[in-house]
This record gives structure tokens, C-alpha cells and sequence, in this order.
């Protein structure tokens, strides 16, 4: 038996390193940040295996999302334009960085600074701001979107809610 | 920030550390002294007088060691306590999530505990062995443990002193729950690879211990504190709620589950520490420790046995598994 | 342990010098009485109360303006009554009403004695109460300061309102509620609804705010919202909200009860250091005799340190067992005034015993951390004392 | 150890076993649930501490961070038990 156990443990802890590389060979984890975009353009969104970085959601479907490149390369994706105004408010990089929201009339990636936001849209977390590449009636910049999300003057408040919508 | 620094828990709390702070300060600027003129080799007035005050460090550092693993429990108990008062916590998780010195100062607490036993044990040593071997290392080891616990009573007050009650922080089924379509585990393990790897290195770190494979014992040790962490949060932390979705570290320390988390990570993390204490010793400073690392082995063993014993009760009352 | 000589000697010290003891453990026990007794009486309140928070209703709905509450009108409770998942909807009339001058105020509660609830809870408190009888004329509950400020202001059967139309409403006193339940029903008046109504000026499709239930925990935050966009001058008030307010009471309390009691904390632990360094400067001889005998320096240390411990444990265990007595067997007179107030009727609370790890833990650590810590110097002191003091 | 050690440990042990007796035999209940009644009752479960006319009682009929309680007979000072006045807001 003493002259086993030696042999026992080496062979354990082959087994458990063994285990451990295997599992993280198979290692699948959704993205949520994508590093080396050093031109700061809107990356596609690879949908069912991105995650939110504000609110951890999975992003499952292009309609309205948002994505956000730092100066540095760095990428992140947001499934609603609300949640990157909160996420960006406390980085060092936000006036620098390249904002980007998916539009919900054009369907295409623009600058979120230079987007119309309706605010009785459907979106992802319901604040209901819907990214628009045209001027509609009763849109809002993106400046003035930010200070409502900030100020959580959005359809999640529910007095709000009711006066824009009635309900 | 008012109500919370006005809660009585809190209070205490950060008396106590003070006091602490305070104490050690005076050891440590004794210490200082020590490892500039001491000469063990020399007759003089002042090595007596050196050697004296090497007493009041260690009687210093002996309260020391018992206030604060008390204190840490009691910490533990108070972050809990507050919980009512941050919006949004259920239970300690938010509230050591509160602000970002929260889960740092969990870390140092558990590191100065560890670093404090490991102290103990080289000084009994050096005690026993007459002629002081050890004192330089022992000195030194103490003046880190000083400038660590410097950073962590400042972590402290600045911890206590952030706190928001009127900013809602996060509950425990969303800090520990899983991220949408991620694993929360390492390494991509799932539940099932992690239980083998769980039992495994346990083996491994009993077997190891009983052929005194110092190396190993240490690898396997911290490898198996790692994985027992994720184990409890994520496998055997479902059964002791009896609920498959609630994943957190914390709440076992409630009445609700009969404070039975206290059992479970003191003897986890009191198993660990006393294992790599001997292993470090036996290692670094070419002494046998053996019983450290029988008690290291039981207690581990009963964290083992607690954890299965759950997932077991647990089957036999309801015949499934969750 | 029951043989061995170092216990043996210790105890044997200890009780031979147990004058040099006593004054530091009358010191003690003083400090961990009045620590431990605030502390029990906040803590019993806190219970109380927190038990009495199973009873309140899950949310609170009211109708603010200009940041006041006002009247309610009863079709917002047709409103809720709609929603799924919503039970129990309740409307509550309530008010203080002020006794000449602003000097004394009551609580007026109006009751729905037909709701189940509040029947079986009426059952609850008084066994003998005949519902019928009450309810036949216009008759009142009332608390124990209310009884006792009506008696000696000469109402002794009953008194009669002055409603904001200026008619008189005379109501009679029916019974008085159990002094057990004076700690949240001292100043309260119940009263039917009506009544309660017609004493506050409101009219009938009037009530002071609305409560509901909400059985599933997880639906909460979304009933919350939705009815908060029923109008915009409503507000909904949760139960975690109530729980928090209590919660910051009592540590405002407790609390600055604790940082006042930091002050004597600190003298006495410049006492107890100025003490034990005469104390121990006396001994040096007897210390010295003992290293002489042999004794290590860890011996004499090890000696010292029981010794303190068990000072520590004696004082503790009189402190909070005296504490214990005032508080929860002889009520804590004149303490419990600091937490009641005085400013209203005055209030005499039956106080629950409640004991727990956090009170207890809380007050062993903040005597014995300082204790120990002011008398590790002198110890350590007189343990390292060289044997040829013994010669001396 | 001595004889007089073993007097004064079971005296302070019979001081725990009593707390201990009373506390497990007093009349908990009787006093919790004449107040639980109460509060059921009325749906209400504010204490009734004895506050003055211009400050709210605590609980069911003012909470929610809408009033400041404010002595409008000393505007400039704060009553006592509320201790805003040490810490600014």
C-alpha cells in the first residue's frame, strides 16, 4: 500500500490536468469583448453568442443593438442603445471612443451621435429609445437620449410611461 | 453613508480593527528595532532588552491572531445584517458587492488569517527550537503581515464609508446566477466534470498527504480549494438551499439554513490553511509537521463528507436529484 | 485540567488577590450594564416590530400633493381589484385627531369589523369583547395613554369630537386595548369606519390610503410598476421601505448611544492601563520569585493572560446578566424614556426578551477588545520581570 | 483549583441558567401576538412612541422619504432625536 499511493497520486493528477485541458479545449464561451478593432468600425454581432457587458443579456437579434469601440481596439456589444449610455458614463475613453447603433427604419450601423432616437420604441430592456438613421417626427439626439437615460426619464419609470404612452 | 456607519455592528467592528491597527503598530515599530540591532551572538543589556520586547510582539500578535479570526466571523455577520438597509440585497453577497472594496477586503481578511496561522506555527516552532532560528524570517513575515493589514484596515473604513443606501445594488441570484448562454465555471468545466474533479482531487490530496508527497500535496491542495469553491457555489450550495437555481456563496450563513455555511467554509478554508502551512514549513524550513496536516486532512474530510452528506440527505428524502 | 498545578496556583491567586480585582471589575460591570441595557431595550423594540411587519400589508397606495398625503377616493381601490395576482385590497382610514390646542394628539384607526381579519385579530386580543354590542352605537377601542389622558382630563366614559363641519360627535369608550400591545397602540383610537370617517370630515367614497397584498414574492417589483402609472399623483409604499425606516431608527439610536459611548471606552482603558501598570508594579517581587522558581517568561504570560480573561468573563456575564434583569425583568424605568419620547402621551411598553448573537457578540467585543488591548503592555511588563528582582 | 473557584464559576453559571429559563419561559408570545393582533387589525404597525405634533410617527402613515419633520416653531433646530443636524445630507 505505501509503495502505491506514490504511484496513485501521479497518476491522479495526471488525470486531473488531463481533465482540465480537455474541458478547456472545448472552452465555448460567448463573446463579450472583441480586442484589435483599431479602425473602431461596427463589427457584425455574432447573435445567440454575444453578451451584453451593462445587463449580461444574450444579444439575440440585430434589431436596435449597439456596440461601442474604445480608442485602444477594444469592442463591446450592447442590446440596446440604453445600456451603452450607462455602461460608457464611467469610462475614461468615453469621449473618445466610436459609437455605434444598429437603426431600426435603415437597418444599418451608424454614429450614435449623430442618430435620432424615437422614445416609444420597443427595445431590448424597454427603455424605449429605437435608434433611427432619418429624422422622424418627435425623435430626440443622441445628447438629449443620454440625459434621459441617465436621468431615468425613460419608459422603465413608470409615471413616464404613462404619459408617453398612456398606460 | 450616515446609516451605515451609525449601525451598531459596524461600529464595533471598526473599533476593533482599530485597536488592532493600533497595537500592531507599536509591535511593529518594536520589530523595526529588532531586526536593525539584534546580534544573537552578543551578552549586551540591550540584547536582553531585545529579546524582552520580541515577547511583547508575540503576545501582541498572539491576541492579534484570536481577535481577528473572531472578528471575521463577526464581520461576515454584520456585512449580513446590512443587508436590509442596502436596497436590493437579500443577502451578504450584495452587500459585499455594494462597492468595489468589498470583495477586495474579503480577500485580504482571508490572506492576513492565513499568513497570521502560518506565524503561529514557524513561532512555536522557533520557541521549541531554543536558540531562535527562525527569528529573522518570523520578523520579516511579521512586518509584511503589518503592511498588509495597514491596507486592509484603510480598506475597511473606505469599504464602510461607500456604501450607498440609497443606490440598489445587485442580489445574489444575479451576481453568482448564470450569465445568459455563459459558464460561470473555469476552465469550461460543466457541473458533472466538475464533481469528478471535485472527488479526484480530494483522493489526490489524501493520498498525497499519507505518502508525504510534500509538492504534490501543495498543488493538489490549492487545486482542490479552487474547485471545493466552485463546487459549493455552483453544485452542492443547490442542495443545501434545496432550490436549483440559487447559486450563492453567501446565504448559507443565514438563520434560514441553521448558519451552516459558517461550518462549511471554516472547514474548508481552516482545512486548507493548515495544510499548506505544514506543507510550506516541511518545504521551505526542513521541519516535520504532521499535525497540522492531520487535522488539515480531517477537517477537509468533514467538508467533504458535509457536502455529499446534503446532495445525499437530500436524495434519500426526495428520491430525484435536482 | 482539575489536577493541574498551574490552574491550581491560578485560581489560588487569583481569589487571594481578588481585592485588586474588584475595583476594576465594578468599573466594568457599570460600563457593560449600561452598554448591554441600551442595547436589550433597542434590540426588544426592533423585534417587536419587525414581528408586527408579518402583519402590515404588503404594498401601500397614496395620493400625494404639494408632498402631502390626502384622501383617496374609493374608485382607485376598483382599479387594483382588477389586477391579477393582487389580493386583500383594503382601504384604511386613519388620522390623528388633537386633543385642544396642539398640545396632545390621538391616532384614530377606523376598523372593517366585518373583514375576517380583523375579526379573528379583535378575538385575539380580547377574549371577552362582544362585537355586536360594540357596533351598536357609536363606541371606541382605545390604548392605554389615551385611557389614562381621557380619565384625568375628566372623560372617564367617553369624549365627544369636533369634526372639521363643527358638529359634535360623542363616541363611547368601550374598552380598553391590553397594555401589552401599547407599543404600537398607546395613542391609537379604533373605531368603525364610518365613524372614523365622520370624525375626519370625509365623505363616504373618501378613505386615507389603500392596501393590497401581493402573495408572490417575485411579482413585486412589477405590480409596483404597473401601479404606479395609474395616476400621477400616486405613490406606492412597499414593506422593505417600512422595514428600512426601523432599521435606520434604531441605529440612529443605537448608534449614537455607541459613538457617545466611545468616549468612556477610551477613559477606560486609560484607567484600566494607569491601573494595571501600578497594580503589576507592585507585584514585581512575587513575578520575580516565580521566574526564579523556574517559571519561563511564557509561563508568567500565559499566567497573566488567564487571569485577565477571567476578570473579562466574570464582568461580562454580571454585566449583561444585570442588564438583563433591569431590562426584561424590572421593564428598564427611566431607560426605555430615551427610546419612547416625551413630547406625547406618555407610554409604559411591556418589553420581549430578545437575545441574540449580534447583541451579544457586539457587546463582548466592544468591552474585552479594549480590556485586553490596555492591559497586554503591562502585563507583558511584569512577565518579562528578571528573577533577581526576588533578591531585592 | 481551588474550592471557592468552583463556588464562584456555578454561581455565574446559575446566572446563565437563569437568563437561560427566562428567557425560554417568558411570556414571549403573549406580548407578541397582542401587538401582531393590533397591527393586524389595523392594518397598521407604526410605534406609538410619544413624538410631537409636527413629526410624523414612523411607519404606515408617513414613510417614503416625502416629509422632513421639521420644527416649525424653531425652524433653525432640528428635534432631537433626529439626527440630521450632525451629518449634512
Amino acid at each position: 500500500m505505501k509503495k502505491l499511493l506514490p504511484i496513485i497520486v501521479i497518476v491522479l493528477m495526471l488525470a486531473i490536468i488531463t481533465i482540465i485541458f480537455i474541458s478547456m479545449a472545448k472552452e465555448d464561451q460567448p463573446i463579450t469583448i472583441v480586442k484589435g478593432n483599431m479602425e473602431m468600425k461596427a463589427l457584425p454581432i455574432k447573435l445567440n453568442h454575444t453578451n451584453d457587458t451593462q445587463c449580461a443579456m444574450l444579444i439575440k437579434t440585430d434589431h436596435n443593438t449597439a456596440q461601442l469601440a474604445a480608442p485602444d481596439g477594444r469592442t463591446w456589444f450592447f442590446d440596446d442603445p440604453g445600456c451603452m449610455v450607462l455602461w460608457i458614463e464611467s469610462k475614461t475613453f468615453r469621449k473618445e471612443a466610436k459609437l455605434w447603433v444598429h437603426t431600426i427604419d435603415t437597418e444599418q450601423w451608424i454614429d450614435a451621435r449623430k442618430a435620432r432616437f424615437g422614445i416609444t420604441d420597443r427595445s431590448e430592456m424597454g427603455y424605449g429609445f429605437g435608434a433611427r438613421g432619418r429624422d422622424f417626427n418627435n425623435t430626440i439626439d443622441y445628447e438629449e437620449m443620454r440625459l434621459r437615460m441617465l436621468r431615468g426619464e425613460n419608459l422603465t419609470d413608470p409615471k413616464i410611461r404613462k404619459k408617453l404612452l398612456g398606460i | 453613508m450616515s446609516e451605515i456607519l451609525l449601525s451598531n455592528q459596524v461600529i464595533v467592528y471598526l473599533l476593533s480593527e482599530s485597536i488592532l491597527f493600533g497595537l500592531l503598530l507599536i509591535a511593529f515599530i518594536i520589530t523595526l528595532e529588532i531586526l536593525i540591532k539584534w546580534d544573537f551572538g552578543s551578552y549586551s543589556e540591550q540584547q536582553f532588552r531585545l529579546e524582552r520586547r520580541a515577547y511583547l510582539v508575540m503576545t501582541i500578535l498572539l491576541f492579534v491572531f484570536v481577535v481577528k479570526f473572531l472578528l471575521l466571523i463577526y464581520f461576515v455577520f454584520a456585512i449580513d445584517s446590512l443587508s436590509l438597509l442596502v436596497p436590493g440585497a437579500m443577502c451578504a453577497a450584495g452587500v459585499i458587492s455594494a462597492n468595489d472594496y468589498g470583495m477586495l477586503l474579503l480577500l485580504l481578511k482571508l490572506l492576513i488569517l492565513f499568513f497570521l496561522l502560518l506565524w503561529m506555527a514557524i513561532n512555536r516552532y522557533d520557541l521549541q527550537a531554543k536558540n531562535y532560528p527562525l527569528f529573522r524570517i518570523k520578523s520579516w513575515l511579521f512586518v509584511s503581515i503589518f503592511l498588509v493589514i495597514a491596507i486592509e484596515t484603510g480598506v475597511d473604513f473606505a469599504y464602510f464609508g461607500h456604501i450607498d443606501t440609497l443606490e440598489p445594488v445587485n442580489c445574489c441570484s444575479t451576481l453568482y446566477g448564470q450569465l445568459e448562454g455563459a459558464n460561470p465555471l473555469p476552465f469550461g468545466l460543466n457541473t458533472m466534470i466538475l464533481l469528478i474533479l471535485f472527488y479526484l482531487l480530494y483522493v489526490a490530496v489524501m493520498a498525497s498527504a499519507l505518502s508525504s508527497q510534500r509538492v504534490s500535496f501543495m498543488v493538489a491542495l490549492l487545486l482542490f480549494v479552487f474547485i471545493a469553491y466552485y463546487s459549493v457555489v455552483y453544485f452542492f450550495g443547490t442542495y443545501i438551499y434545496e432550490l436549483p437555481t440559487h447559486n450563492c456563496p453567501f446565504c448559507m450563513l443565514q438563520k434560514e439554513y441553521y448558519y451552516v455555511g459558517y461550518l462549511v467554509w471554516g472547514a474548508l478554508f481552516v482545512g486548507t490553511y493548515l495544510g499548506l502551512i505544514s506543507s510550506v514549513m516541511e518545504i521551505g524550513l526542513k521541519v516535520e509537521r504532521n499535525r497540522e496536516r492531520m487535522v488539515a486532512l480531517a477537517l477537509l474530510s468533514i467538508f467533504v463528507l458535509l457536502c455529499t452528506g446534503f446532495v445525499a440527505i437530500y436524495y434519500l428524502r426526495n428520491g430525484v436529484f435536482l | 485540567m482539575r489536577n493541574s498545578p498551574f490552574f491550581h496556583f491560578l485560581t489560588l491567586e487569583f481569589f487571594k488577590e481578588r481585592k485588586k480585582h474588584m475595583g476594576v471589575i465594578a468599573i466594568s460591570l457599570v460600563i457593560l450594564f449600561l452598554l448591554s441595557s441600551v442595547l436589550f431595550i433597542s434590540s426588544s423594540i426592533r423585534y417587536s416590530l419587525e414581528q408586527t411587519l408579518d402583519q402590515e400589508p404588503d404594498f401601500v397606495v397614496q395620493r400625494i400633493q404639494g408632498g402631502e398625503r390626502v384622501s383617496v377616493p374609493t374608485e382607485w381601490m376598483d382599479r387594483l381589484l382588477e389586477i391579477h395576482g393582487i389580493s386583500s385590497v383594503t382601504a384604511r382610514v386613519y388620522g390623528r385627531y388633537f386633543f385642544k390646542s396642539k398640545e396632545k394628539s390621538f391616532l384614530i384607526v377606523g376598523v372593517d369589523f366585518m373583514d375576517e381579519q380583523s375579526h379573528k385579530a379583535l378575538r385575539t386580543i380580547m377574549d371577552e369583547v362582544d362585537l355586536r354590542e360594540f357596533l351598536k352605537g357609536d363606541n371606541m377601542l382605545v390604548g392605554g395613554g389615551v385611557s389614562h389622558y381621557l380619565k384625568s382630563h375628566f372623560y372617564p366614559k367617553g369624549y365627544t369630537f369636533l369634526t372639521p363641519k363643527g358638529a359634535f360627535k360623542k363616541v363611547h369608550l368601550f374598552k380598553v386595548l391590553p397594555r401589552e400591545s401599547n407599543l404600537i397602540a398607546n395613542d391609537m383610537i379604533i373605531v368603525p369606519i364610518e365613524l372614523a370617517q365622520e370624525i375626519f370630515g370625509m365623505n363616504e367614497e373618501e378613505v386615507s390610503d389603500i392596501t393590497f397584498n401581493v402573495p408572490n414574492d417575485d411579482e413585486w417589483a412589477n405590480v409596483e410598476d404597473k401601479i404606479s402609472s395609474f395616476h400621477y399623483d400616486l405613490r406606492v409604499i412597499t414593506k422593505n421601505d417600512i422595514k428600512k425606516a426601523y432599521e435606520n431608527l434604531y441605529n440612529y439610536k443605537g448608534g449614537i448611544f455607541l459613538i457617545l459611548f466611545l468616549i468612556t471606552i477610551v477613559t477606560f482603558v486609560l484607567i484600566l492601563y494607569q491601573r494595571y501598570s501600578m497594580v503589576y508594579s507592585s507585584e514585581r517581587r512575587h513575578i520575580g520569585l516565580l521566574r526564579a522558581l523556574g517559571w519561563s517568561i511564557n509561563d508568567v504570560l500565559k499566567l497573566k493572560f488567564f487571569e485577565t480573561m477571567m476578570v473579562v468573563i466574570v464582568a461580562y456575564i454580571l454585566g449583561v446578566g444585570l442588564a438583563y434583569l433591569y431590562v426584561f425583568v424590572l421593564g428598564a424605568p427611566l431607560l426605555r424614556e430615551i427610546f419612547l419620547g416625551g413630547a406625547n402621551l406618555h407610554n409604559v411598553i411591556t418589553l420581549v426578551p430578545v437575545l441574540n448573537f449580534g447583541i451579544l457578540s457586539s457587546i463582548f467585543l466592544i468591552y474585552a477588545v479594549p480590556f485586553v488591548s490596555a492591559v497586554l503592555i503591562p502585563v507583558w511588563k511584569i512577565a518579562v520581570t528578571d528573577p533577581k528582582e526576588a533578591m531585592l | 483549583m481551588i474550592k471557592p473557584f468552583y463556588v464562584a464559576g456555578s454561581l455565574l453559571l446559575l446566572i446563565i441558567f437563569s437568563i437561560g429559563v427566562h428567557y425560554i419561559s417568558g411570556d414571549r408570545m403573549g406580548i407578541t401576538d397582542r401587538v401582531n393582533a393590533v397591527a393586524s387589525m389595523t392594518r397598521m404597525s407604526s410605534p406609538s412612541f410619544s413624538v410631537a405634533y409636527y413629526e410624523p410617527r414612523v411607519g404606515g402613515t408617513k414613510i417614503g422619504g416625502v416629509e422632513k419633520a421639521v420644527n416649525i416653531a424653531y425652524p433653525e433646530m432640528m428635534p432631537l432625536d433626529r439626527m440630521d443636524f450632525v451629518y449634512e445630507k
